[in-house]
């Protein structure tokens, strides 16, 4: 498959992993975090961390949409979904999210109707073939998931489908990044750049990083080569003293971004003045809502909705997780009581989590693997 | 496509098809035979060839490049050995 | 991949792996090995979709109430002498699918887990579940297919039931097939049987029938030239058993949860590793693609005609040059092997030259196929 | 009423009967010996009544395309060789009931139809289709009741499958069972064995599990002091198979459709008349007040522990003896005989003094109860 | 079971035979009218001709309440039990009467939701438990049920139940005699008067049978020993040259009915100017309406009604049948075309239908008969 | 029965039980003991214990009459035979 298979050569990816394990000083250790779930999941789907050196540390970052929801939209959301008109629609990612009172999984048991879409355009379909019902779509994701909501609440508006709305959870990047970067207990030398947030975003928005925290940001794509080519990139610009903002996905991402999806957004959404991040608590300017004009569309003022914020569970640390402070293991409740079967932090349910990528693709023992597929 | 819906493009990969939105990508001119970046059913960015030639062309180079370094170790080991 | 190049990193320049991590990996598989139980108070669909809480839900609910010697391997039947005994339940939605139907998969599932078992298939029942104002038309077309697959596969349809619940009670048509057939008693086949060093085998591309499925539902409005590969694989197991006398250790259809759950099954009732290259599986492109474009696994998709085989290293060219000799085998492959160790998991060396493990199924990625 | 006292008006005072009529009823009986054939374009409940309009859809639709000799008798299951085969499906609202629940109606119902072949169980497979959100507190009763079931009929489930559905795409659990069990070969049993002379049992009290199941639905706001009837009988065929080698025609359970449709099908098949006397019938008083109060007619009402044996008449009170002496028959009693003509027609001698047609059971007068 | 047994007792039964026969005049041929369908049932039930002697005939009449509904009835029941709003709920009877596009069967294979129940209380329960549904009770009978649907229908109004109503199809009984009695081709000797109507509208109203066409009447109970002895009174009457209205079953009806039942109707219902009567055709004042001031609980105006007549299938011979004209074995389709599996006339449907009765019970030849249950 | 709905009554026969409406009985008493006729839910008459008995009463003198009749005709024919 093009733009596929090119990028998982492993003959390419010992180059690479050669080049890179060269530009470590030796004695020195590296910190670079993927901001991005995408890219997690790609480092663990693809073991990409066994062509890394061991002094080189993928740090998981805040960019999974599904483990930053908190627990109070969960609750929010069912609430929505247990009412009879009501038709749920969301991303496959959520089903297991567990909210307060469970999630939609166990909400579909108790009778919501919550369906499964793979584009919230999927959902506006369902709106238009259940005129009776009220089709709901739960809105999750950064900037790149923004413009489809946005234009498919344009579309809903221009064929007159009264029955559609959206229940609005999308989330910016460069607040959580900011959040990140002010974390006192983090050192880290360097990023790799969300590749789809930054089709829409474009990579200028990243240049304070560099400027301000004096840490370079490679946007990177979400093929394993692409990652491992961010890692020798970062580490390139630490060995030339260099620290800046590069577009290592520069076949996709333009570095203004995509205006159209842009101004979609600024069309139908504003910016909340505060929003609770799970684990990483409330962020000022961090979310969008739907704007006063489109409110007809906006599950938030059409339904009753509860609003209470929901404690994180006492054992839970998935916002040192999603701060790369902690790595998955850390967690004093990984693979014992928080599993992906019996998920207790969002981390460990979408395959973006953290804990769910490591869980499910990276937990093992590294020593009794190398023996295990000596060939 | 339906004729009266411009905004929807059929995209086809390794014969899988689905329609897709491409209401994003005002301003650019899309053929059959471009490469589309597809998220939740939507057109985010064309893919421009010419910065993908330019970046596989440096990984093909660096594997190359690699290889033969491996073929000269191997040489040299065998020289050695 | 053949030989072993992954590692390329001088191991001077490898940090010595974290105890504390170490530590915590060995407590997590100690957890894992914890008698099941079933923590839910609802049936979710997670409990149907062939992964980790299906497993739980037939321990800890199934097999602790009816205990027995031949229910307790879990096997795809029961063998008793020389008598093997199934049964499967199929709720596929659509009834109708590219390459199939519910009557033909609820013909060919039951003969396979019969041949699973290395037995002959001789007899099926089929009990129906119709839903009021089911078209007859379509019961017809249903049991016309189940009628050609039985005539394919050499087994008659000796007995049966029906029942019609009130609308909105079913989906149509729900089939209930048990199959009985004959096997040699020496024959020792099971999940338990793969010894370290075995080659474990794939009859075919995978993933076809998951996929095919999953788009038929037109949820996704996505349209790909796929088939099921449902097929009655009695023929194929027979060819293997007759070649390599002796030498096989397990055979598994790959059904719901597909290739990735039965190689997790194998690994943890033999207590072994089973490592498995990523380029040696064979995935049809337009399985990959719709996998790509959904976030699916193809490991995890399931297939109705294709088998895992376990056989002793010796035998295992025989064992691919006589499924490769059967229409139904010819894209066979060797996909990996068994180690002893780490018990219980399997290993999958990327294309990318990495490892990873291949994990039992959590939840419900595929919406049920079979 | 053990004497002809029914035609007290003397001869010389009956007219003739109206040749017109006789040929009409003649042009009758030849429309029902007619091929069967669905005219429905959908699925009704009726279907699954266990009547008329099951028969006609199992004849037209299953047998027309499964047909072979293990088919082709429609008994309560298959025989070949020693080896006896059935399957069942259980769909009863609701769930639990007075006396039982779909778990030990499951195990015992399919355990019946082995025992009703002459066979002993030996074996059962359980497959499970579940509603999501269905309490897996239910589930663990219900398997509690299959496995304590299983153990009282002294046969194993060995192998089984569970699917999960969409909430409203079931209706909580519907249970499909199916049996194997060994049988004499000598022994040949069936429908179409009754001959003329021989004696008609019940082996107790008929109807408990139909009306049980009705009111336990609670649609009708009645309350009657019933439980269902749901029971093993391998036990009391054996007993009845040992003292009367040789000379028991037809085993069958009077299950959906009850007494009334065992006996038509006994009827039809033999190409006999069913003489029953509806003093004999044993029927609760609870049972009986129910019909009244509902407008049913107890013989078209499920027993789930009750048979109806066809033995020759010589063997008659042998074969009462032996049943009684069970505890499962102690309610055991002749309730009629088999006449030659007219043929495929059960009679009733009423109470009252005269005489009935019993016939299929058309539609659904009862919802669906086992 | 008291009051059952003891009118079951075949020696009674035997007696009472003799004494039928020895009042039959030689040579002559006697014919009876069971008007109701109740009596049809139990003469077939009991096998009750069998103590008949061959000289008295008993005619089968108009008196079953769902025989005598017009298909286009059936049509507009289900035409509102297709909205997916409604719950439509009837007696089991109802179930297979097939109107012009198939029965309530049929309807619920198609998607609609029909429930039987036994009581018309049952029916506002079902209404009490679903307030978001509509839930419409077909009534249907004689004056033995028009008092129960007319006191449902006020506890409805009582409750509050706003979501209740009743689509009426009760018929009144003096019209129908009147028509049979009207009829030029049937010559009857006397009539078994419906036991259960006359308990609501007592003897009186059969008088102008007696006085103006001068037959005998006998009000009879359900059970054969009833019967019997109304076959009995009525030769009784014949023989002594009367011809009353006499109360066999005195035990259960009063002569002058249940006031209060009649006054129940009265406040309710309305008689309407015509209605149809499936094979008899449009007879005046036959039947009852929902009174105005009930209009809130009336099916009819609450839903749109196609209302249209819809003629009875051509083979169909119900309406001579019901005339007592036809036996049923005398219709062209009778038991071949025509069964209770595939009913062409409502005749087949009911168990109090002649032609079901006769075809579950009674259809065989008498000679083989007796010769296949001779002990 | 619940003591704020006097126009229901428990009936029971043969162990069968069933709340019905007495609600068009009005001015009968009724106790228990009594019989009622029951049609969809709804007493609709009292049964009369009188005129049942001498219902009744007659039906058997009939049959005793007939009994009595035949057992002369056995005995007559006896004594012929
Ligand atoms: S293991 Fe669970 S609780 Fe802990 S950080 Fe991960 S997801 Fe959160
Ligand atoms: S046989 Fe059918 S069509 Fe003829 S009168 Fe009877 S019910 Fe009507
Ligand atoms: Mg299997
Ligand atoms: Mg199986
Ligand atoms: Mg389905
Ligand atoms: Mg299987
Ligand atoms: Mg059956
Ligand atoms: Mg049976
Ligand atoms: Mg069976
Ligand atoms: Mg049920
Ligand atoms: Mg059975
Ligand atoms: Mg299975």
């Amino acid at each position: 498959m093009r733009f596929v298979d090119e990028y998982r050569d492993a003959g390419t990816a010992r180059a690479l992993a050669s080049r890179i394990a060269a530009l470590c000083e030796p004695g020195r250790r590296y910190k670079f975090m993927e901001v991005c779930g995408g890219h997690t999941h790609t480092i663990y789907k693809h073991g990409l961390e066994d062509h890394l050196p061991g002094a080189v540390t993928l740090v998981h970052g805040p960019g999974c949409p599904v483990c930053v929801i908190p627990m109070g939209r969960v609750d929010d959301a069912i609430h929505i979904a247990g009412r009879p008109d009501v038709i749920m629609t969301s991303f496959g990612d959520m089903t297991r999210v567990p909210g307060g009172r469970g999630s939609f999984q166990d909400a579909a048991a108790r009778g919501a109707d919550i369906r499964v879409v793979y584009s919230p355009l999927d959902a506006l379909k369902i709106a238009r073939d259940n005129p009776a019902r009220r089709v709901v779509f739960m809105a999750i994701g950064f900037e790149t998931t923004a413009p489809s909501t946005a234009m498919t609440l344009l579309r809903a508006e221009a064929e007159g489908i009264a029955n559609f709305s959206v229940f609005c959870n999308h989330v910016t990047i460069i607040p959580a990044i900011k959040a990140i970067l002010e974390s006192p207990d983090l050192r880290l030398d360097g990023f790799i750049g969300p590749g789809h947030v930054s089709t829409v975003i474009g990579c200028s928005p990243y240049e304070f990083i560099a400027r301000e925290y004096g840490r370079p940001l490679v946007v990177a794509g979400f093929e394993p080569l692409d990652v491992l080519q961010a890692v020798h990139a970062n580490l390139e610009q630490l060995a030339e003293g260099r620290c800046e903002v590069e577009n290592q996905y520069s076949r996709v991402v333009p570095w203004d971004g995509n205006a159209k999806a842009l101004a979609v957004i600024n069309e139908v959404m504003e910016l909340r003045p505060h929003f609770e991040w799970r684990g990483l608590g409330f962020i000022s300017h961090s979310a969008l809502r739907i704007r006063d004009r489109y409110a007809a569309f906006d599950a938030e003022r059409i339904f009753e909705i509860p609003g209470g914020r929901v404690a994180d569970p006492k054992a839970c640390q998935c916002g040192e997780v999603l701060k790369g402070v902690l790595k998955p293991w850390e967690c004093k409740v990984f693979g014992t009581a928080c599993t992906p079967e019996t998920p207790i932090g969002t981390c460990m349910v979408s395959s973006e989590g953290a804990c769910a990528a490591y869980y499910n693709f990276g937990r093992f023992s590294r020593d009794r693997v190398r023996e295990a597929t000596r060939a | 496509m339906p004729a009266d819906r411009p905004d929807l493009a059929q995209v086809d990969v390794s014969g899988v098809r689905r329609a897709v939105n491409i209401g994003l990508l005002e301003g650019e001119e899309l053929a059959p035979g471009d490469w589309i970046l597809i998220h939740v059913g939507f057109a985010l960015s064309k893919i421009d060839e010419v910065e993908a030639k330019a970046a596989l062309d440096f990984l093909e180079s660096i594997g190359q490049a690699y290889e033969d370094e491996i073929a000269a170790l191997r040489e040299s080991m065998i020289e050695k050995g | 991949m053949t030989t072993d190049e992954r590692a390329t990193i001088p191991p001077e320049r490898m940090l010595p792996v974290l105890n504390a991590e170490e530590k915590v990996l060995e407590r997590i598989e100690r957890a894992r090995r914890r008698k099941a139980r079933v923590r839910e108070e609802l049936i979710t669909l997670a409990h149907g979709a062939g992964g980790r809480a299906t497993r739980t839900l037939v321990e800890a609910v199934f097999l602790e109430a009816f205990r027995n010697p031949m229910l307790e391997p879990l096997g795809d039947g029961a063998v008793a002498g020389e008598l093997a005994f199934t049964t499967d339940c199929y709720v596929v939605t659509p009834l109708f699918f590219p390459g199939g139907d519910i009557g033909d998969l609820a013909v060919n599932g039951t003969v396979n887990d019969l041949a699973m078992c290395g037995a002959r298939p001789a007899y099926l029942s089929a009990g129906f579940i119709l839903e009021e104002g089911f078209p007859i038309d379509d019961l017809r077309r249903i049991v016309a297919s189940m009628a050609a697959a039985a005539r394919a596969a050499g087994v008659a349809v000796v007995t049966g039931d029906t029942k019609v619940v009130q609308k909105g009670k079913a989906d149509g048509c729900y089939v209930t097939t048990a199959g009985v057939g004959t096997v040699d008693p020496e024959l020792r086949l099971g999940a338990s049987a793969a010894r370290p060093g075995d080659a474990v085998l794939v009859s075919g591309p995978i993933g076809d029938h998951g996929v095919t499925v999953l788009l038929a539902r037109g949820g996704f409005d996505i349209e790909a030239d796929l088939t099921s590969d449902t097929a009655p694989l009695h023929g194929l197991t027979a060819r293997l058993l007759d070649t390599c006398p002796g030498r096989v250790r397990c055979l598994r259809d790959a059904t719901r949860g597909g290739v990735a759950t039965v190689l997790n099954e194998i690994a943890e009732a033999s207590e072994v590793a089973v490592v498995i290259d990523e380029d040696a599986v064979p995935v049809r492109p337009a399985v990959r693609g719709t996998c790509e474009l959904l976030g699916i696994d193809p490991l995890y998709s399931a297939c109705e005609g294709r088998m895992v085989a376990v056989v002793d290293r010796d035998a295992a060219d025989a064992a691919l040059a006589a499924l490769r000799s059967h229409p139904l085998g010819t894209g066979s492959t060797v996909i990996g092997r068994v180690a002893d160790d780490p018990p219980g998991l399997v290993l999958l060396r990327t294309s990318f030259g990495g490892t990873r493990i291949v994990d039992v199924l959590v939840g419900d990625p595929l919406p049920r196929i079979c």
